[in-house]
């Protein structure tokens, strides 16, 4: 957003994030509800989280409260983790929603695959060709919306379709597999019952949030995803910040793609699309976790393990998938305009 | 073998009462006459189960592709029956279509110490470690809906089941040769989603090419994954061969789109339509005339079938050789069928409901 | 320098001597900040360019980080600051350190640096205030301080462009005491601005850019008046830069009255203005003056108040723009990006937007060619340059933006005009064509309000100015209205004293020069 | 376009960006390339449309140059057109790409079909059910977004999920059809052959651009998108607008939804997002037409059809369906980015 201050008046907008405005002048009620709606903006989702919990652990106690299904929401959501995480990298430096990351997704996936099974290259020749091909499209991407300024969406809708049909025709148009199980191990290898392709994703969300949190470059993106031009009169290289994230997404898609090539010993292109919407979800879901209306890599992580687990639920409860579809639309709209109520209030 | 003989039967008792629409009296009509009405009894396998009330209180989980498509509803209503039969429970998990969803739902199972793993419509290849993670844990894994892949073969804990889109395909091959009197120009929508369909297409070809030398057939490549090209690439195809009087639609998912298209190139006129895997809504397509012929599977006896093959693995037993019932529906063969989505459920269109008890019998808990 | 296919700089070059204050001026437009931008890298400039600091030559195009180390900094005609950002991270944004290993800003290190700086400018801004809280005074030190901190003393250049005009009078004369402080370690100084007065007081040397070529490089202020600098921007005699308009006020005429006025800083206030008549608003920062047309135009709902037109009375309370202007009261507001025009949009679109704006048949066509040709009428009343009805209002300098939002308000023919700082950055020229549009707007029998800080252009404009002291009206000049008179009248304890009391003249020793030509 | 001289200086006033005002030191061969330029930034995707036609006219003439080909090409975008023409309410004034809108389609599609064959509601009336939905849809995005403040993509990423599921529940998952072939009759009844639905889809989209170009309605729309703060100062009631725009959205794509299940008979709700990636591309490529870097719907239109042209020649080309994806991709990055130059240069 661009200059926020009203001219008309003097007087400062309240503030995008936290409400730190005109909080000298106020009542002790004043001061209580404001705490109030401070915290629930910031964890209300949390809280309905372990609510979902316990409604679960309740309603089928002898399915939901098994090691099996703490596995399976927490060791099933990596290839979400990666996609978010690039999604992120762009939304972050104030780019408009990336729609190609699940294609690149996917053509790492598919690439890896392909070239190990189909052409028998070296399956770790392979993932490393995959990521570049991947890193190569982030670049492109960049270029183009950077340097020569065409639109985000279009770019990115563009090339995501570009590298659907890529990814087809590699495949052509078939789920491939095949790659060996000693590879799958960079994904399946167990710690502690939870597979590393988990703990990778917990590291890169992880590390992502310390960068923006604490780190030059961090604060940098920040900023520019905040306002550009004046970043650049800040002093800020924002061509290069911009550029860099668009390559980063790409990196991140494309171990995400590897990794879950290993996890399932193959890939289906035509699916990708299919990550797009939880993708989103969980992503914009985020922004109603821990610091309210601003995209942040662990409100996004929460976000994910906490669809995860409403989703889980409502399947052991026999939900047909509909209701899924019904309850991830739901929650993300409710949870949303929640926390923007809550986030207003706490003002 | 059983199921074999069944049909054979089945076939000598009907000779009287044959296909009005034809005259000739090869086999393959008289097949197809059969095809047209329903079983006297459901070809249900013979060898009993022992020890299947030791499975009681044993969790099945059922993982279609996706749920976002008709046919499983009716498959999963079928495997809850059978499971509730013998005091199994079943958990249901959506594939969502993706590798790591499916993947995601059988570790979940595998995790969860299931007592068997049903993946209906799942290729061996989008969830290769997965399956065989289960394996190891010596969870029995049954895989429907799917050609067996030569690559991952059937072992004492994993086996595939009978498909019958291949009899579908043929059946609606030869009821287009004896419509049209052995001379159709056919274009077939063919689903390139995976290795199986591919070859049900196949074999349907090669009835026009061994049973129909005045026909002409060509074909139209379409995938869930460019669903929005479905009508487009239909109508192109149409354009190029003109003369098209029969499209056979491999998949009634598509038939919809397919429709467009056939509008779309201004050739609703001249084209009978005839769709394969129909369900409900497609066969009252069938009886209200927009569809000149439709196939369909016996989804509610799949689901037992499903089940049983499950528990043959369970007690380590050899799985049979299953048939499944299909069907040809045309207005004037399907008489007084009744078009509810409960004689879906209970399979009464393709025989006597009774093979439930049978498959009880078999398993000992009638 | 090229944009596109325009060039705006050509063949400029430009010499700043260690320690000296050089003035920079021209008209809207003329390249100014361009010049300020392609010195620091934002823009790069055509071939042939060469520019050097402290006698050391940079490799083009300057690259941002480069030009900072060389000691080259700017504080930009838009600050350039975060609102929703505080006072600390605004000022270290692109200057973090980081540790070691971790990567980590040491925040100590941060606010120690900060501080260091504010010292140095003899100010106090809490570090953790949101900018976006800060008044135009503040928010400007804070800009200024960010530039401060990467000039190191004795070396390199800092450039202000048009940094002083948001300052009040004592800022601006604190603003060039901490000036010369900087100069006499013999950093230089390069300062745009369009108050030919900073120039006279405080420059040593003044270069001057008229459409993108120099037409004066480094000329000694000495023995120059505002008069000739004006003249020597526009390439004319400016027949006068002093008021001397007659008063066009009808006495007869029932005043348009404003009673009990509540909201924003604006505690009862209570105001008459007749038809024809130029009423000024001003104050210091915070009394409530810039509060009051918004106030009157609903744009700002005001808390309280009445406002009676030759109409009838209207309740100020829940009043909206559209009723406001419905019933003859329109605002030309600051800030034209924000609020004045739709920058994307032709200039014709933009000038008859408000005639159509609340129209009841919002589906009947409205009459292309009359609006044609009344943009046209405008743009010649106005001289807006170039005189192209489809021009993308974006695309024109400050100055004639400016006329533009005035054509587009006057055009409404209102019966009050409320204006808001109606000349800020703007050049002599336009400032002349405007006041000329505001006054002949009043001769023609409208009233008219004009709330600004800037007591050259109230001076120019109005017949009788009212002085703001927290939200209400405390002092009111009516006859002879100077510069002078009305800074003493809003700072009533000082008067204005000479912005730059020269310390001896800056050494010339060892001849450094930044120069550059494009 | 005139360019000046000050009367003072006698030198051209340089205050524009458009370099009109150095046209005169500009050499012929400049001028030229200028013209060139801006052209070709409006016209380049219609100039490169006609080469496809010729193109394929060539390659396969009997399949292409027939009445068929043509009524495949024109007769079959009607979706599409009401999609965009609903998308394009809304990013008018300035709200970032309703992701909605294609669910809200699916919607009044599947709740005609349902209403009338499974509720045994009288056709028309359940025409009219189906349109207030959508509508009700609309009015809700709007007061989320513009009255609570919720990121627009948010709500109606969650709306879109939501209404998917519903859809789905409504029809059980199923594709469902039966709508009396009377009815069909306001979709594909027969003029010029082509069908009703195609002039429907003509008249919304040349009334749209209309209504932008010379109303204060359309003016209005422009102005919010533009700029809130302006408008409101102008007497607009930006709110209003906003909702309002939200509202007619929804009413187009319950419009469009009906006729479209008018047209198949039926519906298949799962189908409803394949629209998604089509829907964007039109509109998106429309911006390479007409009005360089601006949505407008006659673009919108050019592009829909120019994306169908290609597609199909491509299929009586023997392509497979990979093909089409990467030409989607292809031409939608290609054709803006280039535009994006061009309009740069033509400057
Ligand atoms: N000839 C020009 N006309 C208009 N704008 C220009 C021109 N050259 C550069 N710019 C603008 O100045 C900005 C700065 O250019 P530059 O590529 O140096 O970015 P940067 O922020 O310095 O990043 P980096 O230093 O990493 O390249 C560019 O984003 C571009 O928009
Ligand atoms: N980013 C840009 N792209 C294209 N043209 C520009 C750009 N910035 C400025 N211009 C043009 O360059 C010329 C010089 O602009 P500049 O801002 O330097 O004028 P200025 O002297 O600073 O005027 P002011 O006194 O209003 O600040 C103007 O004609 C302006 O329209
Ligand atoms: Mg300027
Ligand atoms: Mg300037």
């Amino acid at each position: 957003m661009t200059n926020t201050r009203t001219p008309e008046t003097g007087t400062p907008a309240p503030d995008t994030y936290t409400g730190l405005v005109l909080q000298e002048h106020r009542t002790a009620g004043e001061r209580v509800r404001h705490a109030l709606g401070w915290t629930s903006a910031r964890f209300s989702v949390i809280g309905v989280w372990i609510l979902f919990v316990i409604l679960y652990a309740v309603l089928v106690p002898d399915t939901f409260l098994t090691s099996g299904a703490f596995r399976t929401i927490f060791g099933s959501q990596q290839s979400l983790v990666f996609l978010t995480a690039s999604l992120l990298c762009t939304i972050i430096v104030g780019e408009f929603v990336d729609m190609s990351v699940a294609s690149n997704f996917g053509l790492a996936a598919t690439l890896v695959t392909v070239l190990n099974v189909n052409h028998g290259v070296n399956v770790w020749a392979a993932a490393v060709i995959a990521v570049v091909a991947t890193t190569v499209v982030g670049i492109i991407n960049g270029l183009l919306i950077v340097k020569v300024g065409v639109n985000t969406i279009v770019v990115t809708l563009g090339m995501g379709t570009f590298l659907l049909g890529i990814g087809l025709w590699l495949s052509n148009l078939m789920p491939i597999s095949g790659l060996p199980s000693s590879f799958s191990q960079i994904a399946l290898f167990e710690i502690l019952g939870l597979p590393l392709s988990f703990y990778l994703g917990l590291i890169l969300m992880l590390g992502f949030a310390y960068v923006l949190a604490f780190t030059p470059l961090g604060r940098n993106m920040r900023f520019v995803g905040e306002n550009r031009e004046v970043s650049r009169l800040a002093g800020v290289r924002v061509t290069r910040v911009r550029i860099g994230a668009f390559v980063f997404a790409g990196v991140i898609a494309g171990v995400g793609g590897v990794i879950a090539a290993a996890g399932t010993g193959g890939f289906d292109p035509a699916s990708s699309q299919a990550y797009l919407l939880p993708m989103f979800a969980a992503t914009f879901l985020g922004t109603a976790v821990l610091f309210p209306g601003r995209f942040n890599p662990i409100g996004t992580l929460i976000a994910i393990y906490f669809l995860a687990t409403g989703v889980l639920g409502l399947q052991l409860l026999g939900a047909t998938s509909w209701v899924s579809s019904v309850f991830y639309g739901g929650v993300l709209v409710i949870a949303v305009t929640l926390s923007t109520i809550l986030n207003k209030k706490s003002r | 073998a059983v199921a074999l003989s069944l049909a054979a039967c089945s076939a000598t008792d009907d000779k009287a009462a044959s296909t009005p629409s034809t005259s000739a009296e090869s086999p393959a009509l008289a097949a197809l006459a059969d095809l047209q009405k329903p079983l006297d009894a459901y070809p249900v396998p013979t060898e009993p189960i022992e020890g299947v009330d030791a499975d009681k209180g044993g969790t099945l989980y059922y993982i279609p592709i996706t749920q976002q498509s008709p046919e499983f509803a009716v498959d999963q209503a079928g495997v809850e029956a059978a499971a509730a039969a013998v005091g199994m429970s079943v958990q249901v998990c959506d594939g969502k279509g993706t590798p790591t969803e499916v993947s995601a739902c059988i570790d979940h199972a595998t995790n969860a110490k299931a007592a068997g793993i049903i993946l209906d419509a799942v290729p061996y290849d989008i969830a290769a470690n997965s399956i065989a993670a289960a394996q190891k844990a010596g969870i029995p894994v049954v895989i429907g809906n799917q050609l067996a892949d030569d690559r991952h073969p059937s072992t004492p804990t994993f086996t595939y089941t009978a498909v019958s889109g291949s009899a579908q395909q043929e059946a609606l091959a030869r009821w287009v040769i004896a419509d049209s009197d052995g001379k159709a120009n056919v274009l077939m929508n063919v689903t390139t989603d995976g290795q199986s369909q591919i070859q049900y297409a196949a074999d349907g070809k090669k009835v026009f090419a061994d049973e129909c030398s005045g026909c002409t057939v060509a074909t139209n490549e379409v995938s869930s994954a460019n669903f929005s090209q479905v009508p487009s690439s239909t109508s192109s195809a149409l354009l190029k061969n003109s003369d098209t009087d029969y499209l056979i639609v491999e998949f009634a998912q598509f038939l919809q789109a397919t429709q467009s298209g056939v509008q779309n190139a201004g050739a609703s006129g001249r084209i009978t339509l005839a769709a394969g895997s129909a369900s409900l809504n497609d066969i009252k397509a069938v009886a209200s005339g927009s569809v000149g012929a439709a196939t369909a599977q016996a989804s509610a006896f799949v689901g037992w079938m499903y089940v049983d093959a499950t528990l043959r693995l369970i007690a380590g037993q050899s799985v049979p050789e299953y048939t499944i019932p299909i069907r040809l529906f045309t207005k004037d063969t399907m008489g007084d069928v009744q078009l509810t989505e409960a004689a879906q459920e209970s399979g009464e269109w393709f025989g006597p409901t009774t093979f439930t008890d049978e498959f009880k019998k078999l398993w000992g808990v009638a | 320098m090229t944009f596109a296919n325009n060039r705006v700089l050509r063949d400029v070059a430009i010499e700043v001597r260690p320690g000296e204050i050089h003035g920079l001026v021209g008209q809207n437009g003329s390249g100014k900040s361009t010049l300020a931008k392609v010195l620091t890298g934002l823009y790069h400039p055509d071939p042939g360019t060469r520019v050097s600091v402290d006698g050391t030559e940079l490799k083009l195009p300057v690259q941002p980080r480069e030009a900072r180390e060389r000691g080259v900094a700017v504080v930009h005609q838009s600050l350039g600051l975060f609102d929703d950002d505080t006072v600390l991270e605004n000022l270290r944004i692109g200057r973090h350190r980081a540790s070691r290993v971790l990567r980590r800003i040491d925040w100590k290190h941060e606010r120690a640096q900060a501080r260091a700086v504010f010292e140095r400018l003899g100010r106090d801004i809490p570090l953790d205030a949101r900018v976006g809280t800060l008044r135009e005074e503040q928010r400007a030190t804070v800009a200024i301080a960010r530039a401060l901190q990467d000039a190191t003393p004795g070396r390199g250049l800092i450039i202000f462009d048009e940094s002083t005009r948001a300052l009040g009078r004592p800022s601006l004369e604190h603003f060039f005491r901490i000036l010369d402080d900087i100069v006499q370690t013999g950093t230089s100084v390069l300062l745009i601005t369009h108050r030919l007065e900073e120039i006279i007081d405080a420059a040593d040397r003044v270069t001057v850019l008229r459409d993108g070529r120099i037409v004066e490089m480094g000329r000694s202020v000495e023995g120059l008046d505002e008069a000739a600098l004006a003249e020597l921007m526009l390439g004319t005699t400016l027949t006068h830069e002093v008021r001397g308009h007659a008063s066009t006020m009808d006495a007869a005429a029932r005043p348009i009255t404003v009673a009990g006025l509540h909201g924003g800083e604006v505690a009862d206030a209570s105001l008459q203005v007749r038809p024809g008549e130029v009423l000024g608003l001003t104050g210091i920062a915070g009394s409530g003056y810039d509060d009051v047309p918004y106030l009157l135009s609903g744009v700002t709902p005001p808390a309280a108040g009445s406002l009676t037109l030759s109409g009838g009375e209207l309740g100020l309370h829940s009043l909206t723009p559209g009723d406001a202007i419905a019933a003859g009261v329109v605002l030309v507001p600051e800030g034209r990006e924000h609020a004045g025009l739709a920058m994307g949009m032709s200039v014709q679109e933009n000038t008859v937007f408000p005639q159509t704006s609340r129209a009841r048949a919002a589906l009947k066509p409205f009459a292309r060619s009359e609006e044609r040709a009344q943009v046209a009428d405008w743009i010649d009343r106005l001289d807006v340059r170039p005189p192209d009805p489809s021009a993308i209002v974006g695309t024109l300098s400050g100055g004639n933006q400016q006329k533009v939002l005035l054509a587009k308000w006057l055009a409404m023919d209102p019966e009050l005009l409320l204006l808001h700082e109606p000349t800020q950055a703007v050049d002599v020229g336009a400032r002349q064509t405007i006041v000329a549009a505001v006054r002949a707007a009043a001769a023609s029998g409208r009233a008219v309000i004009v709330a600004g800080g800037d007591e050259n252009e109230l001076s120019l404009l109005c017949d009788r100015v009212v002085v703001f002291e927290d939200g209400r009206v405390s002092r009111e000049l009516t006859e002879d209205l100077t510069p002078e008179n009305i800074v003493r009248a809003i700072y009533t304890q000082q008067g204005r004293s000479r912005l730059r009391a020269r310390s001896t003249d800056p050494s010339m020793n060892e001849e450094e020069k930044k120069e550059q030509s494009l």
